[in-house]
This record gives structure tokens, C-alpha cells and sequence, in this order.
């Protein structure tokens, strides 16, 4: 039973505009606003803290502007924090870094693409955030395989294949573009194209909003399976309090910005402290 | 040319042009920016070439100037005709003689050494520009080394064609650290690159970088382990002059009988075979 | 094994105002290894807030849940970080809920897999053996193996669910009314599933509210009377 | 054997340069002076100079003609021209408030203080083709210039010397901002390469001397829809503006070296929040000579290149400095007429390998 956690955020803090420098002590669930009345700035997320451990399913939940998503886009260097650290303890991060701790966010962009690469998975809500909708579905996979170095086209080609098979999508679909697939299918590209390197650590932001309740099972279902056989640490955000419930060990619960409440998800859902937690639970329910 | 500066360009200009050619040899493969003039002669007909050798050139060196490997080619005229009337250098059209050599879209097909410089005219300075229109985003990947899409491109072309698509101005790898755009040579003449004696110098005046492969610096085209770099096939083909079969051969449609024909595309080395061959 | 003591749950409701409500109030039991205690009382009396409280779906007001782990020694539920309770979840402590509550589309069979697989990294063909054998036992027709159990009667629902908590032999077993919806022969079977899982040194904690049923299969009863407000 | 491939040739180059000399002249019967291209093309003259970046009326006229009025190569040949040149000092920044207006007009307000001056200009003609002016000849003009001062009510003395701003109108009441984050320091594109994001005076020297028709295209696309900064031309003055340079560097003392003709245009776009209130925001375009279209399209891009959150090309920055130097794109596309014999083959040779594989995949 691994009681270390393999990811770990520290005061992490993203504030769009220029801070003031009481932008964090003047928003928040208290102030109900995450706009700084001083100086105008938006505190996207302000003093978030967790741990993610191995073979965990992370949830973190709350309404749109909450921070949730900003949260997975800075955890995968899609923006930069204003502040915080961030810690990754696995092997693969040794063999990009080095021994010893190092805070990811102070990287280089070399660096941070190499782990983005390697130890990261994500896949967006819009499957055009995570893939070049006009590159064939084979070669978007592709991409994160020649990013690691790879060279051989046949190994790579022999590693699409099976990645599309892990993903169910149509083997004989596999040259052409995303933008010719289905909404479901462009997010199964996304998956097998986050699976690539077999990163440790998946992010999902909202990956079934907007699909059909029949595709959105299905692709739950898929990532319930691929989790079981890879056992990666995947933090899910999204709106859906069903599929936290369904998918998650623990949940997190973000409210303009700020953590509110985090806990086991059942106890989240069905005995929730905080007040808005007991709001979301309710008018979801 | 009377009341002009020698070499056109006043020495202040020279000077800059001069400085952003030693920056680009100490970082091969590196596009420099640099202010590039207006010349007399247009944009995008070899001005960045023009202005290297303008800021290079001595009262004593020997000029030879090509354009697709031919001496007597009109932008080859035209180049000569100006270089040599605002520097009065004697002109020259064998390889071997030549101390600079201005050329367009080839590599002379004679071996050069480490006294020569071969300044290449460069139509578009950025090799990832086929996939990425922004500068900025250009600039970015060359910085961080992120290469992955020019391999994707790569890629992309082979499942489409089983066959890369890019003919002239093939992306190679300089010193292992940037993918630069050896200017529209054939791929023919990329080999000539790697470890090379000579100092090759690319100059892109409309779109302002100067860069720079140093003599004996390692040059390798984007390959795959199981789909190797190629050169055009001339397999069967020799030229009709001279009967050379291991040169770039130019082809072309016989007006009388509609045949294809192939000549050297080095028109002065093919000349010089020749002579050779009538001699024996 | 496990050990109640003095345990309250008191839900504060903050919405539009603040409202107390009791969930249980004062509890104290214990039951030894592989012992089975049944738990009786009127519905509305907080029957089931004592198994969440177990299991941590609910966090405890007041009191401690005293349990012997396996893998951590002795220790108090009550108080213990969430990560460990998710430990306890997977290796130790099951629950069965009084309704199926999974993810749609996932085959029945492969819903009793994944509690087995999880515990215990065997193959799916091996998990799917076992899995096969006890939807046999529990009388599940074979072309409902493959099914979605959205589609199931809520008996059949309800024999995936105690199959799911059954299969990979927790040492401690927490049911919640396990045969509120089976006929008389589905009951029975159950009844025997949990007597053999017994045997073999599961701890039960189970709800019914059969008092004749679990007379019968218990060898400690809690009874449960009311609660003050 | 015997074939003699057909390259260029020295001598064919040169008869082709004479025969563009032989093709102005050959039914020529009284020659242009260049001092008639100069006083009569005058507009063209403005448009030569402001697109070669180089104020000099003369030169641009005999620019024009050799170029037999063709327009890209005349800016072409007096930017070659002003590349000799050395460059000696900068002057001060001109002012456009000491203007010696001959033309000013606002749109945004009926009455404008100082009044809307509509000076020379096409705008209110009709299009109708003047045969008379086939017959024009000096008598014509004497006649015409005699009539038009003679019933003209001119007071010099009630004449402002200077016109207020309407821009800074806006500004004193709080209307408009001007936002510009970035380097402000001064830098000259003649001498330092541009590196994208380009500052501000770049951006503004590059569409200075930009080409105008595609100025005008780029800020076309923008008020026609694919783009919203919705223009109002807040003022448009065209006229005279004193150079000044440092004469002296250590005492400072400023001297006058002339005046210059230039179009001043500022517009003023729908208002955007930032930071805080919403305001109107400036959009800035000046350039040699008259040339309205040109001022009022730079003004409209460099407002449109503002823009927080660019979709459109013309916001786009390096799109659009990239694609308006005149010479740049003229220079370009000639060169596709250059031989492109090597490249071709290389192409044709892949081309081959490519159809070989298709044809042995679908047999």
C-alpha cells in the first residue's frame, strides 16, 4: 500500500491581470467574487493544496469558474502560476531530472515539454485543445511517440495500433483527421494520444461534457478499464457529480477559486460540511 | 561604379552584416537577424546572398556566381554585372579558382576546401515555416529544441505517399542541436554539407537572417531508422555532354523529337569534363 | 476486531438557515473476529448511519470506531486520513449498499470483477472464473452475465450488489438490508453465501429488519430504539 | 549529341533592359519632365515617396518616370536609391498640432473647434470623365486659377495658424485610452531587424512605408467584417508639419530643416474595458505625403493589431507586417519567374517515387 503521494501542490496560486497584492485576502467564497475589487485581476485559484497517490482517482469539482480547470492547466504547464509548487515522485522523473525534488513549475520549457510528454497524459473537454484536427488520428498519436524520440516508423506504427485497439477506435480509420471522427471518437483519440508513454499521471477536464449519455458511458467505462490495467493516477475534473461518483476514490471541491471541502467522495456526496458543498450536492441530487 | 561605397553597402552596414555572419558561425544553424538594405536588385532574387558577399568580399578575392548550378544564368548575369561594377573583383566561373562563391539553389559539384566560402541565396530562412506560419512560434521551437512536428510532417507525408514530399530544401539536423533550411538545393547536394571543408554561408534578404554552416560540422537530414534520406534518382541517366552519370543531371524535353534528354546542371564542370574527355 | 464507542452523527444542514438533524446518537458495540452482529430497529432510526459511519461515507460527530487492520495494526476509523480509509476499502472493509449504484453500461460480470481484481491482482480470466461461479450460485440466468444491470430487476440488482461485496472476501463485511428486495430463495441463498464467508473469518456487521432472519444468522444482535432530537 | 542547353546569356539580358528603355520612348513625341510628373502626378509622387520611405519629391518623380509609371518599381527604385544613402542623424519627433493644415475633417462630431477645414480633395467630384482637359493647355489654367482666386473670400489674417486636437478632446474627458503595454523605446527598422511581437514604433514605421493597396486590403477585411473595431475617423488632417533637429547636441539648440507634406489620421474604435471603465480606444496612422486611404487604413490596422485576443489577420501582427512592404511581395513574386529548374527536378523526382507506390498499393 503505497502511503506516499506521487503528485503533490502547494499553495498554488493563478491570478489573470496585474495582483494588486491583497487580491488573495479580498476574494473567495467569503467576498463571493473571485475579482479583485482593488485591482480588477480575476484570482483563478488561490492557495490550493493536495496530494494525488499512486492508482488514485482524484475528483475536483464546482461550477463553471471555480478553478478547476485552470488548476489541470497549470498542473500541465498550459499557463504559469503566480505561485505554488508542484512535485511529481516517480522514475521517469528521475530520468528526465535527476535525483532530488525540484519544484516543476521552475523548469525550463524544454524541461517541462519532456514531462508533459513523459509523465503526463491530459485530454481536454475540446478535442481541438489536445489534438491538430487536420493531422490523420495516427499521426496525433504518433506525435507524443516522436517527441520521446522515437525513430522507426514501423515501431511507431506498431505502437498506434495498439494504443487504437487500448482505445476501441476503428483500425482502419487510423490515417484519417480527428475532424472527421465523432465527438466520442475524437475523445478516444485524445485518451490514446494521452496514453502514448504511458504516463503515471492522467488529467481529464471535463472530458465527457457534451457528449450523448450512451457515449459518455461508454467512455467512462474505457477509462475506468485503461485504469485498471496501466493503475495510473488520474485527476478527473468536471461539473458531473455522477461521474465523480462513479469514478472517483476522493474529491475535491472548489468554489471561485478556492478549495472548499475535500474528502472521501461518497462522504462528499452523501455528508457533505461545507454549505456549498451541500448546495452543489443538492440541487445536483 | 563611380560614387558609390566599395561594395555598395557603406561600411557601417557591412560592418552589422559582418558581426551577425561570425554570431551565425559560432551558433551553426541559427537564423540571425539581421537589418538587411534594399539593393538594387529586388527582393527575393538572391539580395541576402548579395549583401553577405558585399560584406565580405576584398579588392583581391575571385567571384564566381551560379544559379541552379549554371555561370550564365540571368540572375547569375545580373549579380556579376553588379558585384563587379561596385567592387571591380576579377569574376571567374571554375569552382576551384573562385575564393567566394555566390550560388542559388546548388553546390557546385567540385570539391571545395577550407579557403573558400560558398554563400548560398536563400528564398525562405525557416525550415519549420511548412507547418508553422508564426515567427514567434518558429522562434519558440528552435529554442526549446521542440521538433516533434517537423517529424509529424514527416510522417504525415509517408502515410499519405509512402514517399516524402519535400524535393528541394530538405530539413537537416546542424551539429545536433537546430533543423535549418540548407536553402532549395536538391537533395542531391545535401550530403555536401556534412563535414564539410568549406564554410557555407545563407543569406535570405526579404525575410532578414543570416546563418551559417561552419567547415567540419556534422549535417544530417531528417531521417527515420527504417525509411532513410534519399537522394533524386538519376539510376540509368548520364549527362549528354559530357557522359557523366554521378552528377545532378537537368532535364529536359528534346524540341525535335520530345525525348528526354539530361545535362549536367554544373554547367561549368561539365564544360570542364569534357575538356578532359577530348584531351584523352 | 471492531469496537464502537459512544458514537454520535449529528448532520448540520446549512442551507437556507441552519438545521441539526441526528443520525444515531451514543452507539456502543463490539463484535470479535468472525463474529456476526445484526443490527435491528424501526426504519428512520439510524441503522444504516452507523455501517457509513463504519465505512466513512459519513464522518463521525462524536465517538471512536476502534478497528484491527491487517495492514496497519489497531486503529480508530473515526480519525484516520482519508487515503488510509480508501486502504482499508480495498484490502479490507466492504460494504453492501441497499442499491446498485455503478456506472451504466458495464457488464454485470465485469462489476463483481473489479472488486476481486482490485484486492487481489489476479487475471481477469481467473477473477472471471470465480466471478462466473458465484452469479451460478446466486442464480443469475448466464445471458444476464453480459448484461447491463440498469436493465435487471431489483432483485437481480441486488444479487450483483452482495455478489460484488461477497467475491473477494473482505475481513470485515458491512451489509445494509442485503435481502430487503429477494424472495424467499434468493434469501436463502445469500443467507448461506454469508454463513460461508463467516466460516472463513469474515466479520459481519449487517442491517436487517427481519428480526426472525437475523436471530438466525446472528451471534450478536444490536437493537435500536430511538433517538432524542 | 551537340545539344546546347538555352541559359540566360549575358547579351540577351542586356537587350532585354534596353528594350524596356526602347518600348517607353519609341513613340514618344514631347518627353515627360520630371518636373511635370512632379506638379501634375503629385498624388502619385506622395504615394512613391511615403511607400519608398524616402521624402524627396524629385528623385520620386524621375523614379516614376524611368519606371514608366509603374508604381512598385518606381518605390522599388528610390528605396535602392535611399539605401545609399547614409543616415546622419534623426530629426525630432514632428508635432502635428504646428501643422499648416490644408485639409482637416472629423466624422465623430458635426462642429469640430477650428471647423472642418475640406481642403483639396476628390471626394465630393463627381466621376464624370473632364474631355476638356484633353485640350488643357496653359491658357486653360491661367484662365481657370484667375477665376477661382479672384472669386475666392479669402482672410489670411482670420485663418488659425493651429488647429486643437479632437483626439485630445476625448482625452482631457476621460473617453479614450491609450493602453500601450510594452517597450516604448525608440528603435529604426532600417538598421534592426524586427523580432515579433514587433514594439509599437515598429509596427508604425512598417506600415509608414508599407505598400498601400495592401494596407488597404488588410483594413478593408477588418471594417467589412472579419474583424470589429468598428472605425470612426476622429480627425484626418493633411498639410504642412516643420522638421526640427538637434543642431547642437551639447547645448540642444534646435533648428528647423524644412517642412514635410503628410496624412495624419486618428480613429477612434468601439470601446473595450480595460482595466477597469470602458473606453474608446485610438487607433494612429501618418505618412508622407497625401495619401488619405493609406493614413486611414494604418490607423484602422494599428488599432485592429491591438486587439487582446487576435482571431483576425488583420490583428494579426506579424501577418500583417509581414505581408505589406510593397517591395518585399513585388520582389517575390517576380522571382517565381526566375529558373527554378533544380528544385522542379528534385520535386519531379519524388512526384515519381510517389505515383510508383500508389500504382503498386492499387494494382
Amino acid at each position: 500500500m503505497e502511503l506516499f503521494p506521487i503528485l503533490e501542490v502547494r499553495n498554488l496560486t493563478k491570478i489573470y491581470g496585474k495582483p494588486c497584492g491583497e487580491c488573495i485576502s479580498h476574494t473567495g467564497p467569503i467576498y463571493e467574487t473571485n475579482i479583485c475589487s482593488r485591482c480588477n485581476s480575476l484570482v483563478a485559484c488561490a492557495d490550493i493544496n493536495f496530494e494525488l497517490y499512486p492508482g488514485e482517482i482524484l475528483g475536483i469539482v464546482g461550477e463553471s469558474g471555480s478553478g478547476k480547470s485552470t488548476v489541470i492547466k497549470l498542473l500541465a504547464f498550459d499557463v504559469e502560476p503566480l505561485q505554488g509548487e508542484y512535485y511529481i515522485k516517480h522514475e521517469k522523473i528521475i530520468n528526465i531530472l535527476g535525483n532530488g525534488q525540484k519544484n516543476l513549475f521552475n523548469l525550463t520549457p524544454f524541461e517541462k515539454r519532456q514531462i508533459r510528454n513523459q509523465v503526463i497524459g491530459i485530454v481536454y473537454q475540446y478535442p481541438y485543445l489536445g489534438l491538430k484536427m487536420n493531422i490523420s488520428a495516427g499521426g496525433n498519436i504518433a506525435e507524443n511517440l516522436l517527441v520521446a524520440g522515437l525513430r522507426n516508423l514501423k515501431r511507431i506504427r506498431e505502437k498506434v495500433l495498439e494504443l487504437f485497439e487500448k482505445t476501441e477506435l476503428p483500425i482502419q480509420r487510423i490515417d484519417e483527421p480527428p475532424i472527421k471522427f465523432s465527438g466520442g471518437m475524437q475523445q478516444r483519440v485524445q485518451i490514446a494520444k494521452a496514453l502514448s508513454n504511458n504516463p503515471p499521471v492522467l488529467f481529464l477536464d471535463e472530458v465527457t461534457t457534451g457528449l450523448d449519455v450512451s457515449v459518455k458511458a461508454r467512455i467512462l467505462d474505457l477509462i475506468k478499464n485503461l485504469h485498471h490495467d496501466y493503475n495510473f493516477s488520474i485527476i478527473i475534473v468536471s461539473h458531473d457529480l455522477s461521474i465523480i461518483r462513479v469514478l472517483t476514490h476522493r474529491t475535491i471541491v472548489m468554489k471561485l477559486g478556492r478549495v472548499v471541502e475535500a474528502g472521501l467522495t461518497d462522504q462528499i456526496l452523501e455528508d457533505p460540511q461545507h454549505p456549498y458543498t451541500q448546495l452543489l450536492v443538492n440541487s445536483q441530487l | 561604379m563611380k560614387g558609390y561605397n566599395f561594395g555598395f553597402l557603406d561600411e557601417v552596414s557591412k560592418r552589422e552584416i559582418r558581426r551577425k555572419i561570425l554570431k551565425a558561425i559560432a551558433i551553426p544553424g541559427y537564423q540571425v537577424p539581421f537589418s538587411s538594405k534594399e539593393l538594387p536588385i529586388p527582393r527575393g532574387w538572391g539580395t541576402g546572398g548579395i549583401q553577405i558577399t558585399l560584406s565580405i568580399i576584398g579588392p583581391d578575392d575571385i567571384l564566381k556566381v551560379i544559379d541552379q548550378g549554371c555561370d550564365e544564368s540571368v540572375n547569375a548575369v545580373n549579380i556579376k554585372k553588379f558585384i563587379k561594377a561596385v567592387t571591380g573583383v576579377e569574376l571567374t566561373t571554375d569552382t576551384t579558382e573562385a575564393t567566394i562563391i555566390q550560388t542559388r539553389h546548388r553546390i557546385p559539384e567540385e570539391s571545395m576546401t577550407e579557403k573558400q566560402i560558398l554563400v548560398l541565396q536563400v528564398p525562405y530562412p525557416e525550415a519549420l515555416r511548412v507547418f508553422e506560419p508564426s515567427e514567434v512560434e518558429t522562434r519558440r521551437m528552435h529554442a526549446e529544441a521542440d521538433y516533434a512536428r517537423m517529424w509529424l510532417y514527416l510522417y504525415e507525408d509517408i502515410v499519405k505517399f509512402q514517399e516524402i514530399s519535400i524535393g528541394a530544401r530538405y530539413p537537416v539536423l546542424v551539429n545536433n542541436r537546430y533543423i535549418m533550411d540548407p536553402s532549395p538545393i536538391p537533395r542531391w547536394d545535401i550530403p555536401k554539407l556534412n563535414m564539410a571543408k568549406t564554410l557555407y554561408l545563407f543569406g535570405a534578404g526579404r525575410e532578414k537572417r543570416i546563418y551559417a554552416v561552419p567547415p567540419y560540422t556534422d549535417v544530417k537530414p531528417l531521417e527515420f531508422e527504417d525509411f532513410k534520406f534519399r537522394v533524386e534518382d538519376f539510376r540509368g541517366k548520364c549527362c549528354m555532354i559530357c557522359g557523366s552519370s554521378d552528377t545532378f543531371l537537368d532535364e529536359l524535353i528534346d524540341g525535335s523529337s520530345g525525348e528526354r534528354i539530361y545535362i549536367c546542371s554544373d554547367t561549368s564542370y561539365c564544360k570542364k569534363r569534357r575538356l578532359v574527355r577530348s584531351e584523352l | 476486531m471492531l469496537e464502537v464507542i459512544n458514537l454520535s452523527k449529528i448532520f448540520y444542514i446549512k442551507i437556507n438557515g441552519s438545521k441539526e438533524v441526528v443520525g444515531c446518537q451514543d452507539i456502543n458495540f463490539k463484535v470479535n473476529k468472525g463474529e456476526f452482529l445484526s443490527i435491528l430497529g424501526p426504519s428512520g432510526v439510524g441503522k444504516s448511519t452507523i455501517l457509513k459511519c463504519i465505512y466513512r461515507t459519513y464522518i463521525p460527530t462524536s465517538g471512536d470506531i476502534y478497528y484491527e487492520s491487517l495492514l496497519f495494526g489497531k486503529l480508530n476509523i473515526a480519525k484516520i486520513s482519508d487515503r488510509t480509509m480508501i486502504a482499508l476499502r480495498e484490502k479490507e472493509i466492504g460494504y453492501v449498499s441497499q442499491f446498485l449504484r455503478v456506472i451504466p453500461r458495464v457488464t454485470a460480470i465485469d462489476l463483481v470483477i473489479e472488486p476481486i481484481m482490485k484486492k487481489n491482482g489476479i487475471s481477469y480470466k481467473e477473477a472471471r472464473d470465480i466471478a462466473e461461479e458465484l452469479l451460478f450460485k446466486l442464480k443469475i440466468p448466464k445471458y444476464l452475465f453480459d448484461a447491463y444491470p440498469s436493465t435487471f430487476s431489483g432483485g437481480e440488482q441486488q444479487k450483483v450488489n452482495i455478489a460484488r461485496g461477497v467475491i473477494w472476501k473482505p475481513r470485515v463485511l458491512l451489509l445494509d438490508e442485503p435481502t430487503a428486495s429477494l424472495d424467499i430463495e434468493s434469501t436463502k441463498i445469500v443467507i448461506d453465501l454469508l454463513m460461508t464467508l463467516k466460516e472463513e473469518g469474515t466479520t459481519i456487521v449487517a442491517i436487517f429488519h427481519d428480526e426472525k432472519l437475523a436471530s438466525l444468522v446472528s451471534d450478536k444482535i444490536l437493537r435500536i430504539s430511538g433517538r432524542s432530537i | 549529341m551537340g545539344y546546347e542547353a538555352v541559359k540566360g546569356g549575358h547579351e540577351a539580358i542586356e537587350n532585354a533592359c534596353r528594350l524596356f528603355v526602347y518600348e517607353r520612348v519609341k513613340n514618344v513625341k514631347t518627353p515627360i519632365k520630371v518636373e511635370q510628373i512632379k506638379d501634375e502626378l503629385y498624388l502619385l509622387v506622395d504615394r512613391v515617396m511615403s511607400e519608398a520611405s524616402l521624402y524627396a519629391p524629385q528623385l520620386a518623380a524621375l523614379a516614376i518616370k524611368q519606371a514608366a509609371g509603374d508604381c512598385f518599381e518606381a518605390v522599388f527604385l528610390l528605396r535602392a536609391y535611399r539605401t545609399t544613402l547614409p543616415r546622419l542623424g534623426y530629426s525630432l519627433p514632428i508635432d502635428t498640432r504646428n501643422m499648416r493644415v490644408i485639409r482637416r475633417i472629423s466624422a465623430a462630431f458635426k462642429e469640430i473647434p477650428g471647423g472642418q477645414i475640406l481642403g483639396p480633395t476628390s471626394d465630393y467630384t463627381l466621376r464624370l470623365l473632364d474631355f476638356t482637359l484633353f485640350n488643357e493647355n496653359k491658357k486653360t489654367i491661367n484662365k481657370f486659377i484667375n477665376e477661382f482666386l479672384s472669386e475666392l473670400d479669402l482672410d489670411v489674417e482670420e485663418f488659425p495658424m493651429n488647429f486643437p486636437k479632437i483626439v485630445d478632446i476625448l482625452r482631457n474627458e476621460g473617453l479614450l485610452v491609450e493602453n500601450f503595454e510594452g517597450d516604448r523605446t525608440f528603435s529604426d527598422i532600417t538598421k534592426q531587424p524586427i523580432i515579433f511581437p514587433a514594439k509599437r514604433c515598429e509596427v508604425l514605421q512598417a506600415m509608414s512605408r508599407g505598400e498601400t493597396g495592401g494596407l488597404l486590403l488588410l483594413a478593408y477585411s477588418n471594417m467589412r467584417g472579419y474583424g470589429d473595431i468598428h472605425p470612426t475617423i476622429g480627425e484626418l488632417r493633411v498639410g504642412y508639419v516643420p522638421v526640427y533637429i538637434k543642431e547642437n547636441l551639447l547645448s540642444g539648440e534646435v533648428i528647423s530643416i524644412g517642412e514635410i507634406k503628410v496624412t495624419e489620421a486618428e480613429i477612434i474604435a468601439k470601446f473595450e474595458k480595460q482595466e477597469g471603465k470602458p473606453s474608446f480606444t485610438l487607433g494612429y496612422g501618418l505618412c508622407f505625403g497625401h495619401n488619405e486611404i493609406k493614413a486611414i487604413s494604418m490607423a484602422v490596422l494599428d488599432r485592429a493589431m491591438q486587439s487582446k485576443n487576435p482571431q483576425m489577420i488583420s490583428e494579426n501582427q506579424e501577418f500583417v507586417l509581414a505581408h505589406i512592404d510593397g517591395v518585399e511581395s513585388m520582389g517575390f513574386c517576380n522571382h517565381y519567374k526566375l529558373p527554378h529548374y533544380v528544385t522542379f527536378q528534385s520535386d519531379l523526382d519524388r512526384l515519381r517515387k510517389a505515383q510508383k507506390e500508389y500504382k503498386e498499393r492499387h494494382k
